[in-house]
C-alpha cells in the first residue's frame, strides 16, 4: 500500500490541523528558551501551505512538496521557514514527477529532506533542534525498510522515533539556533522545532494509517 | 527584579527595534528602556532622554548600557554623573556590539543574573555566530 | 558606482534605524537597502523582502549584507540561490555586528571601496571604540 | 580693561549669530568626515543658548556660563554637545561669584575649559578634533598673559592661534570621533569642531576689541 498524492495532501491538511491546535504550545516551549514565536511561525506557515494546496489537483507528490517548501520559506518567518522550507523543497525534487510513492520512493524522499536541514542550518545531532527529532526518525524508517515493514508501520516507527527524539532534547544544551543563546540554561526545555518535527510526522502517520480512522 | 538594559541610539527607530528584539527573548521580565534621537525626534542623542531611560530601568541589581557608536559614551556619562551617587555605581556602559549585545543581555539578565553577568553576556555579542561559520 | 548595502533584520525599525544612521555617513552616495520583519509586519524575516533589498542594491561593485541574529544567514542564503549566479558571487555576508558593521561599510563603501574592503571594514565594527577606552 | 557680564552675554549672542551664519559651512566640513550636522548642531545649540541668556539680569559670569553649558549638553545633540557643554560648565566654575574677569580670572577659565574637554572626549592634541584649535588657543593666551599683553591682545592672539591650528587639522589623521571611521582617509578635510571652536574664540575676540565696533 504505497503513500499516494492524496495521502499527502491529506497529510498537509492535518498537519495544518495539529500545528493550529498546538500553536501555543510550541509558542509556550519557544518561549523558555527562545523568542515565543514558534507556534506562530508554524501556524502562519501551514496555514498559508493549506490555502495554497487546497487547489491542486495534478497528482505529481512532487510538484505538490516544492510547492510546500517555497510557501513555508515565504511564510514562517523564523528559522523554521528556510529549514522546514528546505526540508520540503528537497522531498519535492526527491519524488519528482511520483504520484505514489513505494518504500524506496519514501525513504530517497526523507533522506533528501534530512540532508536539506543539515545543509540549511549547519547542524547535527545533538544540538538541540528539530534534527533530534527527524535524525533519529530517518534512521527508524531506515531501519523499518531493511525489515521490510509496511508503509503505515513505517511511519509509525518514524513517528515514535521521532518522539523519543524530541523527548530528549530536554536534556539537551542548544549549540545552534536562538537556544544556544541560553548555553547551559536551555537544559531542562523541550526544543519546539524537535515538537513540531514530531507533530508533522505523527500527522503522517496518523494519515495512512488503517488503525486509526481519517477525520478529512 | 533582574539587571535592567538601557539602549541609547542616535536613532529612535533603531533604539525601539533594538528593544523590541531583545525583548521577544526576555519576556517582559527585564525592563529594557531606549534613549534614541534627540529631543526635537532628529539623529542625535538626547541626554533627557538618556537620563529618563536610566530612571526607568534603575533597580537594585543594576543597569547595563548599551550604546551605537562610541560618541554615545559622553552623553552616557554626562547623564550619569547627574544620578545621585548609588545610583551611578550600579550601572556599566557596555563595548559590546549593540544588537546582538542587547539579545544576549536581555537573555542572561531574564535569568536572574548579576550585572557583570549580564555585561559579559553582552560581550558575547562579539562572537555571536552569523554567516559562513553559523 | 559604490558597494551596495542590505541590512536583514527581524524588526523592521532596527533595519530602518541602522540604515537612517548609516546613510548619514555615507551622505546618499552608497545604495542601503533593508529587509526587516515579516511580510505581514511582525518580527521575523521574509524571503521576499531580502530579495528586493537585494536586487535594489545590486550593481556591479557587489553587495555586503549585514545581519541582526545568526538565524538571519538561512533566509539570506535562500534568498541568494534565487539570483542569478553572477549576480549571487557578488555578494557577500557579512560576519559583522549589525549596527557598527554598517556604519563603517557606509563610510568605506562611500571611498568607492572594493567589496572585499567593504566587508573588512564592517569587522573592524568589533574594535569600535565604546565605553571606557573610548 | 577686563572683561564684563555684558561682554560675556555680548560674546554669547555673537557666538549664536556666527554659529548660525556659518551654519551650513560647518555642516558642509563635517559631511566630507563625519554625519552632516555639526552647523545644525550648534546651531540649535546656541540658538538655545542666546533664547535662555536673554532675560539674564543677574551680573554672575560663573552662573551664566554654566547655564549655557547645561543647555548646550541638553540641546547640541551630536558629540560637540557634551563637549562644548563640558567646556562652559568647567568654565563657570572656574567664574563662580565673578562680575569681572581680568587675565588671571580668564587664564582660570580657558583652563578649565579646556581641562573639561580633555576630561569629556580623552583626546588630545593631533587627533583632529575641537582641542587642535583650542589648545593652542589657550597656549597663546598663556603666552600673553606671561608678556602682560592686555585683555584685547590676549583674546586676539587666542583667536588667531585657534585659526591655526583649525588649519591644521586639515592635514591630520583623525584617531577620536566620526571621523576617526575614515582614517587616512580624514586627511585634506578641515575638522568641523576644531572650526567651531574657532569661531567662537573670533566671536569672543571681536566682543572685546576696541577696533571692532559691536552690531548688537
Ligand atoms: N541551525 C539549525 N538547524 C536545525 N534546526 C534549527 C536551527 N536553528 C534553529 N532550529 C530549529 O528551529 C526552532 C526555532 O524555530 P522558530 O522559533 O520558528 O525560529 P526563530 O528561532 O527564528 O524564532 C528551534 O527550536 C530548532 O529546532
Ligand atoms: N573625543 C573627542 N574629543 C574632542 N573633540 C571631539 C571628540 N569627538 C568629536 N569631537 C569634535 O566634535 C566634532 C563633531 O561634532 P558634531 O558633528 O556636533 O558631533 P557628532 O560627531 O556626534 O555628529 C568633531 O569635528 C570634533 O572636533
Ligand atoms: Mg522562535
Ligand atoms: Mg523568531
Ligand atoms: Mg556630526
Ligand atoms: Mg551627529
Amino acid at each position: 500500500m504505497p503513500v499516494t498524492h492524496e495521502d499527502i495532501l491529506h497529510w498537509l491538511q492535518r498537519s495544518a490541523q495539529v500545528l493550529h491546535e498546538n500553536s501555543a504550545f510550541l509558542t509556550e516551549l519557544d518561549s523558555a528558551i527562545g523568542d515565543a514565536d514558534h507556534g506562530i511561525n508554524m501556524d502562519r506557515g501551514f496555514t498559508a501551505v493549506s490555502t495554497k494546496i487546497a487547489g491542486v489537483s495534478d497528482a505529481d507528490i512532487g510538484a505538490l512538496l516544492k510547492t510546500v517548501g517555497s510557501t513555508l520559506v515565504s511564510t514562517v518567518g523564523g528559522a523554521s521557514g528556510p529549514l522546514y522550507g528546505t526540508a520540503f523543497l528537497r522531498a519535492g525534487m526527491a519524488t519528482s514527477g511520483k504520484q505514489v510513492l513505494e518504500t524506496p520512493e519514501l525513504i530517497a524522499m526523507f533522506d533528501a529532506a534530512l540532508e536539506g536541514i543539515k545543509a540549511r542550518g549547519k547542524a547535527q545531532a545533538g544540538e538541540k533542534t528539530m534534527l533530534d527529532a527527524f535524525i533519529p526518525a530517518v534512521d527508524a524508517a531506515q531501519q523499518a525498510a531493511k525489515d521490510q515493514l509496511p508503509v503505515p508501520q513505517l511511519l509509525q516507527s518514524m513517528a515514535a522515533a521521532a518522539e523519543v527524539g524530541m523527548n530528549a532534547t530536554i536534556e539537551m544544551i542548544a549549540t545552534k539556533g536562538r537556544a544556544s543563546y541560553l548555553g547551559e540554561r536551555s537544559v531542562g526545555h523541550q526544543d519546539p522545532g524537535a515538537t513540531s518535527c514530531w507533530l508533522i510526522l505523527q500527522a503522517l502517520s496518523d494519515t495512512v494509517s488503517p488503525e486509526i480512522p481519517h477525520e478529512e | 527584579m533582574s539587571v535592567g538594559i538601557v539602549i541609547v541610539s542616535h536613532s529612535a527607530r533603531l533604539a525601539e527595534g533594538v528593544a523590541e528584539l531583545a525583548e521577544q527573548m526576555s519576556m517582559g521580565e527585564v525592563t529594557i528602556a531606549v534613549a534614541g534621537g534627540t529631543d526635537d525626534g532628529s539623529i542625535g542623542t538626547s541626554i533627557d532622554k538618556v537620563i529618563a531611560a536610566l530612571q526607568k530601568a534603575s533597580n537594585p541589581e543594576g543597569t547595563l548600557v548599551l550604546l551605537d557608536l562610541g560618541s554615545a559614551v559622553m552623553v552616557t556619562e554626562m547623564a550619569l554623573e547627574q544620578l545621585d551617587p548609588i545610583e551611578r555605581e550600579r550601572v556599566i556602559i557596555s563595548t559590546a556590539p549593540l544588537v546582538e549585545g542587547a539579545v544576549l543581555a536581555a537573555v542572561e539578565a531574564s535569568a536572574g543574573s548579576t550585572l557583570a553577568e549580564v555585561a559579559e553576556a553582552a560581550n558575547n555579542g562579539h562572537e555571536m555566530p552569523k554567516g559562513q561559520q553559523a
